[in-house]
């Protein structure tokens, strides 16, 4: 029995699918019920969150979650499904301190909300940014400029023309 | 001929030129004025021995850096890159001369002058040799320490004008530590004062000449070892060298307290630092290594043997300081006030009070 | 007395943030209240590029992730590729990649030793340090022309063999290294100084370290041995005897010290990887190659098609590079060109934990428990 | 103490080149370091070989290839300034006319003279008889 069975067994309500990505199991999980799983997850020793990736498809968004137990050598992948328009979902933040910078970068990439995360800011791109590169809909043609504001902070604006910017 | 004004009067009678030159100003009562000239001769020249050994010190840096990294160092610009101070200094003359905007301008102007002095200063009473020297002060060790304490008041204006924080934390550590490490400086020294009674240099080194069992030179280190590394590790601190390098501490504070300084103000900075390591070096040899005694080669004047002596003792001291530099990371700016406070002083009392029974004793 | 407390901009330009991070330090005197990250600076937007090239077009991009070790990066993109695909690499193309990968760790870690006591304040570790990683760059550039960026390891295999005089070469270093570890050994582990600024600093313990995902050195340092390599063998280092190295101070000494073991371990590696390599072909010709074109001499062993186009699919590969766990996530909708690729760099993951170890040090400590913490801006911002 | 004693003495060892610790620096610009054959450098065109089939520009990564016409046949141009030397149009060229040379100083004033037409790319092969 692997680990995404296990889980299902121990929340037969939260866990809507089971299967395989590549050679980990994978268990897809309601969002409501991600943090109860998360939890139960670290309970059957998956000590390690490896990764937070957000995918952007034509419909929905997902949130993968690549966990790994030390104890047991196991992998375990949990997805959820988001609505495209409004991706909402609980923060892991309570349960791997990990999350943290993980969540904000997918926020901040991908656009994803973690509801409950202590302070769900940019991290790679500048606060004031338009738009989540890694969305599909994300413009990629209007140019954005990053200028340092008068107190020091990152100030975005489109209008580019008076950088020092040889063309 | 005990400085080097009566060395000069020395030379030009023997030359046959002096009373010449002194009937010159006799007549209209003037004497004062060729004093005053041979002092300024001589001082011209003292500055300009400072001026190339600053410049042969950061060359010499250099390459010991590079050797120690498996490097050569400057290869260009003369031979063996020994142009490469002069191309530094046209460098940094060429510099645009910046202050901050909200610098306090007279003050930041000020600060690197006043460095630059007090390195000068400590020069006057060291005797670089047999006679070579410029006034022996009968308070020279003191002198010489309490114009070395000047120094951080520049770092501290420096630091405090520049407006920036890294030069102010820089600035306070410089403070922090100096006073900390003046104190077993001054307190390693005195336990030397005690065998001589006297805080005249000259007196010191002469109190080094001969010999015990006609091998072991009479200096200080071998009867004050203790004390010899109390003064060595302190004055290292002094200089502001790795392993004690907080007023700069670049990879902490960027450059330390002279952060915004460019241009020609920041050479000051560079001259004076190291003025001030050369300086230091020289007094340590002066205190503890004999100064300028060394074997007497029959048919050399004693004033140019002492010279040569007195500069190699000097440069291998200067080399041990590069040499430490490549080897040992930068201590904490805490942990070195501890060692400070909590090691060094107290050592340096115990052996101050140790040194004090044993000459009471009489057994040493 | 009142005491103000002092903010202070560490960075995107300083000496020791190793590149464009910065910290906003929150300052009571000279003890860190409170440290904040701010990245971004080097933001190439690598996982977009990602999305917007063919999966050979991606392949030179992952070498400036983190540039101080780029073969762990090619490894892991192309192991993805391969898992998803399904793409089988002959034997000797595996022992060519483990080869050059550890020979990589040794690069990383002389770098990253080096810079630490740069920061620390004694220059001569870095120069040494680049003296060595000169002639290991040099056996890279025999091998696939480039120095740092080397596009080498492919979908399939490698872009070419050994070239001649490769392994004597690499034997030679071998034997110098073994010689310059002990030096470096000789100047760093006992300097009391050192000592002094490396233990009891940036503590960090084990639970905490995992909690944090923290990987690597890194993690090795806080007593936890795991090493992807042991965990989950990947390429031929299930045939390979080694030892993961960890040691259970969690201190910045342990982490540095972990880095030393590590490099005599990769030392070891290598000189089995040399005894035992195979004489074989270096590229697959299995369902994706193509043959190779007859008539032109080609002195390229390239069979990975130009047009390649995996099966629809998810996979999250994961590595221990040098700096830590390295991972990537393909996802392929059975185009040209992957849907996603999300990297998780060790360095991101390791920063994490950063900010709560240095609370209530100093900025000396917060220099030292950094550069134990070797990252790479590159990797970082991506 | 006697760590710092110890430090001491390997540094002193270099000072003095004791036992294999060779300077190890190379004079650039006054000397070269020997560049291996698979140096990739600035690229050069096989005159006669190259058909102007484009392979080179679809395959590289960053569109730093153009193929531009040269006399009468058409070629590639490389803009420096954007190639990643990542070799790919080494790769891929089915007539092996690319290839990579050892010239790595390539810095210039302007972005315009990083652009590399067939004028300077072009060689010619000797041909073996």
């Amino acid at each position: 029995m692997n680990a995404a069975e296990e889980l299902k067994k121990a929340l037969p309500d939260a866990v809507t699918k089971i299967g395989m990505q590549c050679n980990k199991p994978e268990a897809t999980v309601k969002k409501e019920d991600l943090l109860d799983a998360a939890a139960k997850a670290q309970e059957l020793g998956f000590d390690q969150l490896s990764v937070i990736t957000g995918v952007d498809y034509e419909d929905r968004v997902e949130v993968i979650y690549n966990l790994f137990s030390y104890e047991n050598k196991h992998n375990l992948v949990l997805k959820v499904i988001l609505d495209h328009d409004n991706p909402e979902v609980d923060s892991l933040t309570t349960l791997w301190k990990g999350a943290d910078w993980l969540e904000r970068e997918t926020y901040d990439l991908v656009g994803i909300k973690f509801t409950g995360h202590p302070n769900l800011t940019r991290i790679l791109l500048p606060e004031g940014w338009n738009g989540h590169p890694l969305r599909k809909d994300y413009d990629m043609e209007t140019e954005q400029f990053v200028t340092i504001g008068e107190d020091g902070d990152d100030v975005v604006s489109t209008d580019g023309s008076n950088l020092l910017r040889r063309k | 001929m005990t400085n080097a004004y009566e060395l000069i009067i020395n030379i030009l009678t023997a030359l046959g030129v002096y009373d010449m030159i002194l009937d010159m100003f006799k007549p209209s009562g003037t004497e004062f004025v060729l004093k005053l000239i041979i002092v300024v001769i001589e001082l011209a020249v003292l500055f300009a021995f400072v001026l190339v050994t600053v410049m042969f010190l950061t060359w010499m840096e250099r390459k010991v850096v590079a050797m120690v990294q498996s490097r050569y160092g400057p290869m260009v610009t003369g031979p063996r890159g020994l142009l490469q101070p002069v191309m530094d200094g046209v460098k940094l003359i060429g510099k645009e001369d910046i202050v901050p905007a909200k610098a306090d301008k007279f003050v930041f102007n000020l600060a690197p002058y006043l460095a630059f002095v007090p390195a000068l200063l400590v020069f006057i009473p060291l005797p670089f040799g047999e006679s070579l020297i410029i006034s022996d002060l009968r308070v020279g060790l003191l002198y010489i320490i309490a114009i070395s304490a000047l120094t951080p008041i520049s770092i501290l204006l420096a630091g405090w004008a520049s407006n920036n924080k890294y030069t102010l934390m820089g600035a306070m550590r410089a403070v922090a530590q100096d006073i900390s490490y003046t104190i077993p400086l001054a307190l390693a020294a005195i336990t030397v004062v005690m065998f001589t009674g006297s805080l005249s240099t000259v007196d010191i080194v002469s109190a080094q000449s001969g010999t015990w069992f006609g091998i072991i030179p009479k200096w200080f280190i071998f009867i004050q070892p203790l004390g010899f590394l109390l003064f060595l590790i302190a004055s290292i601190a002094e200089m502001g060298r790795i392993p004690f390098d907080f007023q700069e501490s670049e990879s902490e504070l960027v450059a330390g307290f002279f952060t915004e300084y460019s241009g020609m103000k920041f050479a000051m900075y560079f001259l004076a630092e190291y003025a001030h390591l050369f300086a230091v070096s020289g007094i340590l040899v002066t205190i503890f290594l004999g100064g300028w005694n060394g074997p007497v080669l029959p048919g050399i004047p004693v004033v140019i043997t002492s010279l040569v002596y007195f500069l190699l003792k000097t440069y291998a001291v200067v080399f041990f300081a590069m040499w430490l530099r490549d080897t040992v990371p930068r201590m904490r700016i805490d942990q070195l006030l501890n060692i400070g406070w909590k090691i060094m002083i107290p050592l340096a009392l115990l052996n101050l009070l140790v040194t004090g029974f044993l000459i009471t004793a009489g057994v040493i | 007395m009142q005491t103000d407390e002092l903010l202070i901009n560490m960075g995107p330009v300083h000496p020791s943030t190793h590149g464009v991070l910065r910290f906003k330090l929150r300052m009571d005197g000279e003890i860190i209240k409170d440290c904040q990250l701010v990245l971004g600076y080097l933001h190439r937007g690598t996982e977009k590029l990602g999305e917007m090239k063919t999966y050979q077009q991606v392949l030179p991009y992952t070498d400036r992730l983190d540039y101080i070790s780029a073969f762990p990066n090619n490894y892991c993109y192309v192991k993805a590729i391969e898992e998803l695909a399904g793409i089988e690499v002959p034997l000797r193309a595996e022992y060519i990649r483990v080869l050059v990968m550890e020979l990589n760790r040794i690069v990383n870690h002389i770098v990253s030793i080096g810079s630490l006591l740069m920061d620390l304040g004694a220059a001569t570790m870095i120069m040494w340090g680049f003296r060595e990683r000169e002639k290991a760059l040099q056996l890279f550039e025999m091998l696939c022309g480039a120095r740092m960026t080397f596009n080498y390891i492919k979908p399939g295999g490698v872009r070419e063999d050994l070239p001649e005089g490769f392994i004597p070469k690499l034997n030679e270093f071998l034997e110098e290294m073994e010689m310059r570890i002990k030096d470096y050994e000789q100047l760093i582990n006992s300097n009391e100084i050192f000592l002094m600024r490396m233990n009891g600093i940036g503590v960090i313990s084990a639970k905490d370290a995992i909690n944090h995902g923290l990987t690597g050195p890194t993690l090795r340092g806080s007593g936890v041995n795991h090493d992807l390599r042991k965990l989950e063998p990947y390429s031929i280092y299930h045939d390979l005897d080694f030892k993961a190295c960890s040691r259970p101070e969690g201190d910045s000494y342990a982490r540095y010290m972990v880095r030393i073991d590590e490099m005599w371990e990769s030392l070891h590696i290598l000189r089995q990887v040399v005894d035992t390599m195979p004489e074989a072909k270096v590229i697959s010709t299995s369902k994706y190659g193509v043959a190779p074109m007859t008539g032109v001499p080609s002195t390229v062993s390239t069979y990975f098609p130009r047009i390649f186009t995996p099966p629809a699919g998810e996979v999250y590969t994961r590595i221990e590079a040098p700096k830590g766990e390295l991972g990537f996530y393909i996802a392929s909708d059975g185009s040209t060109k992957p849907y996603r690729v999300k990297i998780r760099s060790p360095s991101f993951c390791n920063l994490t934990a950063l900010s709560g170890m240095v609370k209530g040090l100093k900025i000396p400590d917060l220099i030292a428990a950094f550069g134990t913490m070797d990252i790479v801006l590159g990797d970082v911002d991506r | 103490m006697p760590g710092i004693i110890k430090g001491l003495i390997v540094t002193l060892k270099h000072v003095l080149q004791i036992g294999d610790r060779p300077t190890v620096t190379v004079q650039y610009p006054y000397e070269r370091m020997k560049l291996a054959p698979r140096f990739r450098g600035l690229h050069a065109v096989d005159e006669d070989a190259c058909i102007g089939c484009g392979i080179c520009d679809t395959n590289c990564p960053n569109s730093s290839i153009k193929i531009v016409k040269h006399g009468t046949r058409w070629y590639p141009e490389v803009n420096i300034g954007m190639c990643m030397f990542c070799g790919y149009c080494v790769d891929v060229c089915p007539m092996n006319a690319m290839k990579m040379t050892g010239n790595y100083e390539l810095a210039d004033y302007t972005r315009e003279s990083l652009v590399y037409g067939p004028d300077k790319l072009l060689f010619k092969r000797e041909v073996k008889q």
